[in-house]
């Protein structure tokens, strides 16, 4: 029997060792795994490399696991946040190491990570300084820089509904990266706001089939990050 | 100049805005004209702002406001939403510009000032792949310096990927031929855009 | 306003060009629109490429195209059919080309074709005849075949409901090839078997966002190829 | 021999079946074990053949044969199905086969006759992708060749990917050192297997 369900997010991110590489799903907020985010702060495992869309916002999810210390480098495409000292102050005093990569290739590295494919060519951000040091081909006389997939020891992902399966849907824009993320992490978990019995999602209509997912928590109500933000909370 | 840009976007376009000044060309496109927007967050049929406690925080743009869809919009995965960018299915993409250059060059993502935190998004993605890329922004910075020049002195965010400029000014192509005045603001005339344009600007033909 | 729908596949399909690229949907019967493909046989043009993962059975649809002699090359994973002669005979009196490809190359070729990536490693084929004359790269040590994306000028998909936007959703296992093909071509036809109002489709459920889809007909009632093989049916 | 196959698949496994004979397994997978099939097509969670007139045309496996879908199921396109595959998602892959080499290599696609209509399907990626590949199939072919050979003469489907062979004769795995058995039929002696075998077969440690 199949049942990828665990009770806590705290035995979710059990094993998460020092040194790996986490991918956290989210764009902002919207899909912003922040339970489990912040089931990996107190968890305590260091010298992580993030893969993360943005660098958070406030002292609470992403920013507060970067603020923790325990980030050694951050593959993002937007670490500018209104509102946020930490990743700044971490990046101006040298402790925080940023490989910058355009949302578009950062998405389709992550993809190809979780396709088996180890790289490919892309035109984006032929001719700009993003594309220093990597190879480069013209293919129908047009230029290309050469990428490589990305893959994770860990992905964590927010979901709205899941089973006990691990087959996901999302609620909106918070779908983002976490189809592409589950693809491409050896140990994919998931926070899902409600889990559902086997059969009720409709097949047609699941977004990450169950093969992708390794374990699923339970979140029944979600913290936002804009609310605790706002209301000025740090984490721990 | 987001509703002279906006008066160029016909009927049944696929269309992604930047943040900021172009956002508001979807405000001014006129009647009549069905227009798709793409937010490459993940958004196909991006409506106007919710009304107040309306919003869904999980529902929101590029720029991470909160945002409605309307009937026909789909959701997909960041990976699909740049298939749609790359793979050139976007018509037109409108976005600011910190400088634009006589070639088409764009540099819209960075100073290049080393204190600077770097962040690019889906700029340089947006540049590649949409099928027309096209410029809104004041014709001169804050401090009166030209944004249309030679050469970009600020990293690039593509090259050669510019065709059309919307500036409080004028409206400018980029031909082969470097940038030539199509529309000049009601009131102002050819000499004061060229004086504030740090390159050669062709006059509208006689 | 945006209308997608065309009240014939005769219309729809009436600018396909003598050597044209044409994409066809199906995974044998699953998903063939057996009726664009019967009307591209009453259109008349020749000399076209077909990219489909078969070569059709009996003599219907895919396989009543390429008996009449309009194709001159297909690219395609298992031409080996049940009960068709029609490419065995074409194949071996070399009156086609085929280029074989490996089902999962050829469906990530024409993801690459409409995803603007005109090159990739995959390991599929490494050390077998089908990767000799192609690129090779070692990464992490590991061998791996460069292939080319994959784009055409027309694609012809069938779907169970669309829109005038061209959003669509499928049946079942007709899914196969449809959704990657509408991405790679320049002009995409759609037959789908009903055709709802705008809104009736789920936005979380959408398979195919309108964006990639050109023209719509409404076949309420497609034929099934196997019923037609059944019969002895032989098209025109 | 799929009895056997099946006897080792494990309660939770992702699983592939080729066509033919491998289709079996799903068969025999002891009670109590939940193992989810993929079928290449597009469909994680297949499950057995409908009954008569409750069948979908639009609902069959990779040998193009109705099936259904159990609940928890879910429906992909093929470029994502193939992700599954070539990306390292299925844990067990059961396969036919021509020829077995003593380094792993299968060829199960082609005899390279030129009559022959080549057709490869999505064997080279199931053998490229799937973490385990294993092997179903008489010892010896219709007129008594071995399989189970020193170097295959047929095209390949890759080099160096079988670890486990089923026959009707006998289990063998393929280790750094070529085939080393694992386990007899009932009633079958080691020597026999050996003789039906061309190359080395090593027996049971003592």
């Amino acid at each position: 029997m199949i049942d990828k369900e665990l009770p806590t997010a705290a035995e979710a991110v059990a094993d998460v060792f020092d040194g790996a590489t986490v991918m956290i799903g989210g764009f902002g907020e919207a899909g912003s795994p922040i339970e489990l985010i912040h089931a990996l702060i107190d968890q305590g495992a260091s010298g992580l490399t993030v893969v993360n869309n943005n660098a958070g916002s406030g002292e609470v999810g992403l920013a507060a696991l970067l603020k923790s210390g325990r980030v050694s480098k951050l593959i993002c495409s937007y670490p500018r946040t209104a509102g946020s000292r930490v990743f700044p102050d971490l990046y101006r005093s040298g402790r925080i190491e940023l490989e910058l990569v355009p949302q578009g290739t950062l998405s389709e590295r992550i993809r190809a990570g979780g396709a088996g494919i180890p790289a490919f060519f892309t035109p984006t951000a032929v001719g700009t300084p993003l594309q220093d040091g990597k190879e480069t081909r013209t293919f129908d006389g047009r230029d290309y820089v050469m990428e490589h997939g990305l893959t994770a020891d860990f992905a964590l992902v927010k979901c709205s509904r899941a089973d006990r399966h691990g087959n996901l849907v999302y609620n909106k824009t918070a779908r983002n990266f976490g189809p592409v993320m589950a693809t491409a992490a050896t140990t994919t978990i998931v926070q899902a706001s409600e889990i559902v019995d086997i059969g009720v999602l409709d097949p047609e209509a699941v977004v990450t089939p169950g093969i992708f997912v390794s374990r699923v928590v339970g979140v029944a109500e979600p913290a936002l990050e804009s609310e605790l933000v706002a209301r000025g909370v740090s984490y721990p | 100049m987001a509703k002279r840009a906006a008066f160029d976007i016909p009927d049944g376009a696929y269309v992604n805005l930047g943040i900021g000044i172009p956002e508001l060309v979807a405000k001014y496109v006129p009647e009549g004209r069905e227009v798709v927007y793409h937010t490459e967050n993940g958004l196909l049929g991006m409506g106007p702002s919710p009304a107040d406690g309306e919003g869904d925080p999980e529902l929101i743009n590029a720029g991470k406001r909160q945002i409605t869809a309307v009937p026909g919009a789909s959701y997909f995965h960041h990976a699909d939403s740049f298939v749609m960018i790359r793979g050139g299915h976007i018509d037109i993409c409108v976005l600011g510009a910190m400088q634009v250059s006589e070639t088409g060059d764009l540099a819209n993502w960075s100073t290049g000032s080393p204190d600077a935190i770097p962040a690019v998004g889906g700029a340089m993605d947006l540049v590649a792949g949409a099928n027309a890329i096209r410029v809104v922004t004041q014709h001169c910075t804050r401090d009166g310096q030209p944004k249309l020049v030679e050469a970009c002195s600020y990293p690039l965010t593509g090259a050669g990927v510019v065709k059309r400029v919307y500036t409080d000014l004028a409206v400018v192509d980029i031909s082969g031929d470097g940038f030539q005045l199509v529309e000049l603001a009601p009131g102002i005339d050819f000499e004061h855009v060229r004086d504030l344009t740090a390159a050669e600007l062709r006059p509208l033909p006689n």
